[in-house]
């Protein structure tokens, strides 16, 4: 291979683990919860929610961590009013998440706006820089890509690794897959069903706000209205994508940056064609891997029912 | 001092009684039964002794202590142990996995699964039962569902275990060898509550009796000193009556169902087994056999549900054997399904709408393109009138009727319009005896109308009652067709539903 | 008493609703009075503000219709937002495509254009999922961006008014414009559109074997299966009839009120139908009622946003309060529920 | 405010943006402008933000019948609509950037962004390094179209054989993929950017700024925002344009029809260099300002270029 070729190939992981990695975040997150038999497409709400807090607080108090810890906080607000309207008040969970991304887009630019007022100089905080790992970082090309980043790239990569250990090499993970699969069977065999599904409700806020915190405090260092612009319903994309497997996340979510990351590469070489084609490229290729794995991805069971006590 | 004592047990499902007052007492080391009709509360009394439902009120003592059992875990706490009527596996999980599931093992939540499987294996095998520990609870056959189920209570000990109708499932002679397994538990201290509708293996299997209805505790005495036909008048509270069978119908020249040949291969299993049969008009043939030995899909087959691989499906000479569902209803065959919340009716609709169910496709019900609703509701009301279902009115969606009416809203539906053919699927499951007296004569009557009548029913009492000939159903299988005469051979029919070939053969020299 | 429970928690959730609004006013440094006076001049203080209103309800009727009729069969329709679009495609095609019929003759082809376009948009998803169990919700949701990058592709491509550099059609032709119904506002026939199509849908849904078939299938496809009906056939019906529903209301915002193509002429009344189905409670006489109230509500908050400062986010807020708390009323207020 | 006691009329103005006023950018400029109009001549003022294609008949319809004077929205799709409701209300006036409707009390302002592009495109060129340049566009349409174009044209100026990236990325609210754009070309090795996208064009800015390269900012001075990376902004006078037309409906002389508003009028300018004064070389700032006073005496038209070339 000639060391062009190794640039460009390490130039897109490079840029797809960056795009990645809010989606692999928000995306693990969301796996927990459809795991436990909680649908929430409220994802955009949690990222929004984590991108505000985490940049507030990172602003006023110039403080980064106490920022993504706020960013957390934010995630699991938004999650857990998911979580009590579909676990206690027995609510659709659909129409729950989708209300809540109205609520949430609309109270975060309405905050953004109490707190900052109407301006034109745009408040900034300090950023996380990239972290380089020593030797690691050297492997050819996956070096640069994933060991060479910021923070939040290793926090996803983390994740990844304990989601992973957490599905199939725990003992948490059996009783999570017990609750969503068949609750009654789970709550039969002495689990707490309720407090397993907010617990993986909280997961979900937890990883999802740091997702959106990513975006503000390890890509941008500003906060706007809107910010996570749609990541959200990606995300959910990806963990559909991937079956719910941290490993499969992780693979959808690079399949859906690579693609954002091809085509911004195609316009640079300035095709005479609308670049709509290009921006919708992303869609249709998670459109068609969708079509070209079907038939093996399978719901929980119990995804999106809510499980009653006295009812058989 | 009794190990468990509930005392005035009420708990009422919007605002129905299921348990009023009930009273239950457990010996340590006793096999008690418990006993009563469909809908009686066994059930219910067991789940909130087991803390899956709460109680209205009551007071439960557990070694003379009050206790209060919120959730199972409770109950699990203090080494009870309860064997659901509807299996609690969770499919996607092993044997292994759903045995500990919920259980705090070493090293949680990094337990060491061959270690575990080693107990498992050993506590297993103490009672001579075989199982294979990493196998997939949805690959599992029901009756290894049940061992499962079993070894499940075992490992953890229970002190107590309740086994809710544990026998449903079993032929008469596994049945006997898990009662084996139940004295031997007895022996090692270990007490049962176990719940049947099977007057026999009360007697055979308990210590002390109780029986349950309309939500009472009607009596409990030791099984030593009642008898057979004591029990079953406390259970119904007034004697049985005997439901008579006239002599075949004569011919009325058209040919019934018949199946040829038919074989049903799905998921690279044999699930039927070239099975060949005929029901000629005014018969009821019946089948016996325990669940899970093709029931389903044979039913389905006839239906149209599912294909057959192979094989042709006649009715009166017709071939329908490439039909769509729909067509061969049109032909005239009524389908009363074995899982009537499924397959047969649609809960969050009416009444009327579920009578729509068959009939909106019907010419007579549209004008104009539009249903004409009038007729429908006349239809509706006459089916509740003729079969006296209870119901607050027409438009009352079905989920709030009892099951008993929802069982006669579909056989209002489906014997409606005189049916060539009758496809019954455990036509009385969950009835309460009244219900079953009622659709056996239905089934009965419509049989004198001439129509061909496939019985399929886990109650071999039943089958025995209503059938002219019995078929024998193992693993796909026809074992064999015999005509239900006095001299019919019990326990052969026994064996051939075990699959037993050779003892049967025996047997019946 | 159960009913006068009910309406009590009603009106808890509007007080609620009140209470929220009253505070985030407060915040936002707007005088309380001022901006409800100005709420409720923006819906009620004119003839023009009135029928802004049924402007906007008519998109939310007709894709809340379709939404509640897909659901009505268990199908999860989130892409009502392209396949408005698609329909606003298809009317622009049409229209310019045959340039020169009568009104008579083109405003049904541009309609039935728009039901189609809208409706192929819907069956590939109803497909997907019929047939592969490919979830829907996803698919439909993938579908809205790529219709939104196929209207930006034709208003700069096929469909661009030569005459203009501006990505956008130039204006239909007078045929296939719908006509205003009262000359000083905006109020176009699509109002009628829409009331028509609840109509039948009623009629369809509730009076056709057809309609019942597709209500059975959504709540128990098994049992419909065993009855002999086709779940394959009646979920692509029902997805079909749900994305036209949505490709109508695209025809009625283009031939009503824009006369033309261009990005952006919908906010999000795809997603806002999901929200208009379920206050509607899947019933079309509940669809028009909840829709006609959620275009009050922001035809209400742009006047308060227009006279009192209060910015738009609010309404985007109080939507979101209101559904949560209709989502969790039988549990806010169980005490004045449960009849004891 | 308090009301004054005297009763003379105020002149009432309505402005109407797309997007959230707080974008730090295309909007709040125009806002500016707006409150700077306000100041000047003690107009009543009122606005609305994130007004839809599907509401902009009605805000202006709004506004109208509650009287005021003059109504302005900003952006090319506020034309149409503006033209709508103007033939309703003649006594009213009505105006909208960017676009080309027009009718007899309706006027378009359009600014001649090119200019501002053109002179960043000198910039750029001249400060790169390695050759390579790149510009990021929001959504594809004229206004932004014939920006780029024109940076392209100045980039060629200076260096005939300079590479310009060029991405839309069909936003002007995208931050991330503002600056995901960005970073692929400075991964293909461009060191100066320029970005004609809102606040997707600020994320631009930020990758620069990550990445050591240098980058021009849109609409108003951004030096702030990174003050190490960024040379010189393309500044638009919205406060001009609208004390422009406030004035002119002042005095009667508002007639329908497109006016172009640029450096003459000081409408299109450059920003000061700040901290990157004395980095530039001397030809560079001379080469700048030589072009844009021949711009402004006419000596030199940019040309507008309002479909894209690929
Ligand atoms: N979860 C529930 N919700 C509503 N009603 C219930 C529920 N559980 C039981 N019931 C009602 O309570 C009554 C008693 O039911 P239960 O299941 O205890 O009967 P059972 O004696 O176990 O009958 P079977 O022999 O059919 O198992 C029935 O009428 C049933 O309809
Ligand atoms: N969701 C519900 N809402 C109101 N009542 C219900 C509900 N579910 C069950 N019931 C009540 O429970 C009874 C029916 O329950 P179920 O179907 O379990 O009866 P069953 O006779 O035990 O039948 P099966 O033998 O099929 O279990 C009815 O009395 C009904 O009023
Ligand atoms: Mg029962
Ligand atoms: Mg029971």
């Amino acid at each position: 291979m000639d060391s062009g070729f190794i640039a460009l190939i390490t130039m897109y992981l490079v840029a797809s683990v960056r795009m990645a990695t809010p989606l692999i975040l928000a995306g693990l997150g969301e796996a927990v919860s459809e795991k436990a038999g909680i649908l929430n497409i409220g994802v955009e709400a949690i990222m929004l929610s984590g991108a505000f807090f985490s940049f507030i607080v990172a602003f006023f108090t110039g403080n980064l961590y106490l920022g993504l810890l706020t960013g957390i906080l934010g995630g699991i607000l938004v999650s857990m009013i998911h979580a009590v309207l579909s676990i206690h008040c027995k609510a659709n969970q659909t129409i729950a998440g989708l209300a809540l991304n109205f609520m949430v887009m609309g109270l975060t630019s309405f905050l953004f706006l109490i707190v900052f007022g109407q301006t034109t100089t745009i408040p900034a905080c300090n950023m996380f820089g990239d972290l380089k790992i020593p030797l690691l970082s050297s492997i050819p090309i996956i070096g640069p890509a994933l060991f060479n980043q910021n923070i939040f790239v290793y926090l996803a990569l983390i994740g990844i690794i304990l989601t992973a250990i957490f599905f199939y090499k725990t003992e948490w993970g059996i009783n999570l897959q017990a609750v969503g699969e068949y609750p009654q069977a789970a709550n039969s065999a002495g689990l707490n069903v309720f407090a397993i599904r907010y617990f993986a409700c909280f997961i979900n806020g937890v990883l999802g706000g740091l997702g959106g915190a990513s975006i503000t405090l390890g890509q941008l260092g500003f906060f706007m209205e809107n910010v996570t612009s749609g990541r959200g319903y990606i995300a959910l994309v990806a963990v559909i994508l991937g079956r719910r497997n941290p490993i499969g996340i992780f693979a959808a979510a690079m399949v859906i940056g690579f693609s954002q990351a091809l085509q911004y590469n195609l316009q640079t070489l300035g095709f005479p064609i609308p670049t709509q084609v290009f921006t919708m490229f992303p869609y249709l290729v998670a459109v068609i891997v969708l079509f070209l794995s079907i038939g093996k991805s399978i719901d929980p069971s119990a995804l999106g029912i809510p499980f009653e006590r006295n009812k058989r | 001092m009794a190990l468990l004592s509930m005392k005035n047990i009420s708990k009422s499902f919007f605002g129905k009684m299921a348990n009023s007052q009930v009273c239950f007492d457990l010996e340590p080391g006793e096999i008690h039964a418990l006993l009563g009709e469909n809908g009686a509360g066994k059930t219910t009394l067991m789940n909130i002794l087991y803390g899956i439902y709460s109680r209205d009120s009551g007071d439960i003592f557990w070694k003379g202590q009050k206790v209060s059992f919120t959730s199972p875990r409770d109950a699990i706490a203090f080494q009870i142990g309860m064997v659901h009527q509807h299996f609690m596996l969770v499919p996607t999980l092993t044997v292994s996995q759903n045995i500990t599931l919920g259980l705090k093992e070493k090293g949680y939540p990094f337990t060491d699964r061959k270690a575990l499987n080693a107990t498992i294996t050993e506590v297993a095998q103490k009672y001579g039962l075989q199982i294979d520990v990493n196998a997939y609870i949805s690959n599992l056959s029901v009756g290894e569902q049940q061992r499962v189920e079993i070894i499940k209570l075992l490992y953890r000990d229970a002190e107590l275990l309740i086994l809710d109708e544990p026998t449903a499932m079993l032929t008469p002679q596994e049945t006997e060898y898990f009662f084996e397994v139940l004295r031997k538990l007895r022996a090692d201290g270990h007490s049962v509550i176990i719940i049947t509708h099977r007057i026999p293996e009360i007697m055979s299997i308990s210590d002390r009796v109780t029986v349950l209805r309309d939500g009472y505790n009607v009596v409990t005495a030791k099984t030593s000193d009642i008898s057979e036909q004591e029990l079953s008048r406390y259970m119904i509270g007034r004697q049985l009556q005997i439901i008579q069978r006239e002599a075949v119908v004569s011919d009325t020249g058209s040919e019934g169902i018949s199946l040829e040949e038919v074989s049903l291969k799905e998921k690279g299993r044999e699930r039927l087994n070239s099975l060949s049969l005929q029901i000629a008009p005014g018969e009821i043939v019946g089948v016996a056999g325990v669940d899970g030995n093709g029931q389903k899909e044979l039913v389905e087959v006839i239906l149209g549900i599912r294909k057959q691989s192979s094989g042709k499906i006649r009715m009166d000479g017709v071939d329908m054997s490439s039909m769509s569902v729909l067509e061969r209803k049109k032909l005239g065959i009524g389908y009363i399904s074995d899982d009537r919340h499924q397959d047969g009716l649609v809960m969050d609709m009416s009444l009327t709408d579920n009578i729509l169910l068959k009939t909106h496709t019907d010419r007579r019900f549209i004008k104009h393109g539009l249903i004409n609703t009038r007729l429908v509701r006349a239809e509706t009301q006459k089916a509740v009138e003729d079969y006296a279902i209870k119901t607050p009115g027409l438009n009352t969606p079905l989920r709030y009727l009892s099951g008993g009416n929802q069982q006669k809203l579909i056989l209002a539906r489906e014997m409606a319009g005189n049916p060539k053919a009758i496809i019954a699927h455990q036509p009385t499951r969950g009835l309460d005896i009244g219900a079953t007296e009622f659709v056996q004569q239905q089934l009965l009557q419509h049989r004198s109308n001439g129509c061909s009548i496939l019985l399929i029913s886990a109650d071999l009492e039943e089958v025995l009652l209503l059938s002219d000939r019995i078929a024998v159903l193992y693993k796909g299988c026809f074992m064999g067709i015999f005509p239900n005469t006095p001299e019919l051979n019990l326990s052969q029919i026994g064996l051939l539903m075990a699959g037993k070939t050779s003892e049967a053969r025996k047997e019946s020299l | 008493m159960k009913q006068f429970g009910k309406l009590l928690s009603y009106l808890g959730i509007a007080f609620l609703t009140l209470s929220i609004s009253i505070l985030l006013i407060l915040l936002v440094g707007s005088s309380v009075t001022q901006a409800f006076s100005s709420f409720l001049s923006g819906i009620f203080g004119s003839f023009y503000s009135v029928s802004e209103v049924m402007v906007k309800a008519t998109p939310l009727i007709l894709t809340g219709l379709g939404v509640a009729v897909g659901s009505r069969s268990g199908f999860i329709n989130i892409g009502a937002e392209g396949q408005l679009y698609m329909g606003a495609i298809a009317v622009t095609f049409i229209a310019f495509w045959l340039n020169d019929l009568p009104a008579m003759v083109m405003i049904p082809l541009v309609i039935l254009g728009g039901f189609v376009f809208g409706g192929i948009w819907s069956v590939i998803p109803g497909f997907l999922k019929a047939r592969f169990g490919i979830s829907e919700v996803i698919t439909t949701l993938m579908f809205n961006y790529i219709a939104l990058s196929i209207v930006g592709i034709l208003v700069r491509t096929l469909l661009k008014d030569p005459a203009s550099s501006l990505p956008m059609s130039a204006f239909l032709p007078d045929g296939a414009t719908l006509p205003t119904l009262i000359s000083t506002t905006r109020l176009h026939a699509g109002i009628l559109v829409a009331l028509i199509s609840v109509v039948l849908v009623w009629l369809l849904v509730w009076k056709t074997p057809t309609g019942y078939e597709m209500r059975a299938v959504g709540l128990n496809p098994r049992a419909s299966k065993c009855a002999g009906i086709s779940v394959y056939k009646n979920i692509i019906l029902s997805s079909l009839i749900s994305g036209g529903l949505a490709g109508i209301a695209g025809v009625c915002e283009v031939s009503g009120l824009h006369h033309k193509l261009l990005e952006g002429i919908s906010p999000g009344y795809g997603y806002i139908a999901i929200i208009v189905a379920l206050l509607g409670k899947n019933h079309p006489v509940g669809v028009v009622i909840s829709a006609l109230g959620i275009a009050a509500l922001q035809v209400g908050s742009l006047g308060m946003q227009r006279m009192a400062g209060v910015p738009t986010s609010i309404s985007s807020i109080i939507m979101g309060v209101v559904v949560l708390l209709i989502l969790a009323r039988k549990s806010l207020f169980r005490r004045l529920l449960t009849d004891e | 405010a308090q009301e004054t006691t005297s009763k003379d009329q105020k002149m009432k103005v309505a402005l109407l943006l797309s997007g959230p006023a707080n974008d730090q950018g295309w909007n709040a400029t125009a806002l500016e402008g707006l409150k700077a109009a306000e100041s000047k001549f003690g107009l009543e003022t009122t606005y609305s933000e994130n007004v839809g294609v599907a509401d902009t008949e009605s805000a202006y319809n709004d506004y109208a019948a509650r009287g005021y004077d003059l109504i302005i929205g900003h952006g090319f799709q506020f034309g149409d609509p503006a033209v709508r409701v103007a033939q309703k209300f003649p006594k009213l006036h009505f105006m909208a950037t960017e676009s080309n409707s027009q009718a007899e009390n309706m006027a378009s302002y359009v600014m001649s962004c090119e200019q501002g592009g053109y002179l960043m495109g000198i910039l750029s060129a001249s400060m790169s390094k390695t050759g390579k340049i790149g510009v990021i566009g929001g959504i594809e349409q004229p206004s932004i179209i014939k920006e780029l174009e024109a940076f392209k044209l100045g980039a060629k100026k200076v260096n005939p054989n300079i590479v310009v990236y060029e991405i839309y990325v069909n936003s002007f609210t995208d931050v991330s993929a503002g600056k995901d754009a960005g970073l692929s070309m400075i991964d293909k090795g461009a060191d100066v950017l320029y970005h004609v996208a809102n606040q997707a064009g600020t994320g631009a800015i930020k990758a620069a700024e990550e990445k050591g390269v240098l980058a021009c900012g849109n609409s108003y001075d951004q030096n702030s925002i990174a003050p190490n990376t960024i040379i010189s902004s393309t500044v638009y006078n919205m406060p001009t344009v609208i004390l422009t037309a406030v004035d002119a409906v002042k005095n009667g002389t508002f007639k329908g029809g497109i006016t172009h508003l640029g450096m003459k009028e000081k409408v299109v300018d450059i920003s000061p260099y700040h901290s990157f004064e004395s980095k530039i070389p001397e030809a560079t700032k001379k080469l700048i300002e030589d072009t844009k006073k021949q711009i402004i005496d006419g000596t030199l038209t940019v040309p507008v270029i309002e479909k894209s070339t690929k």
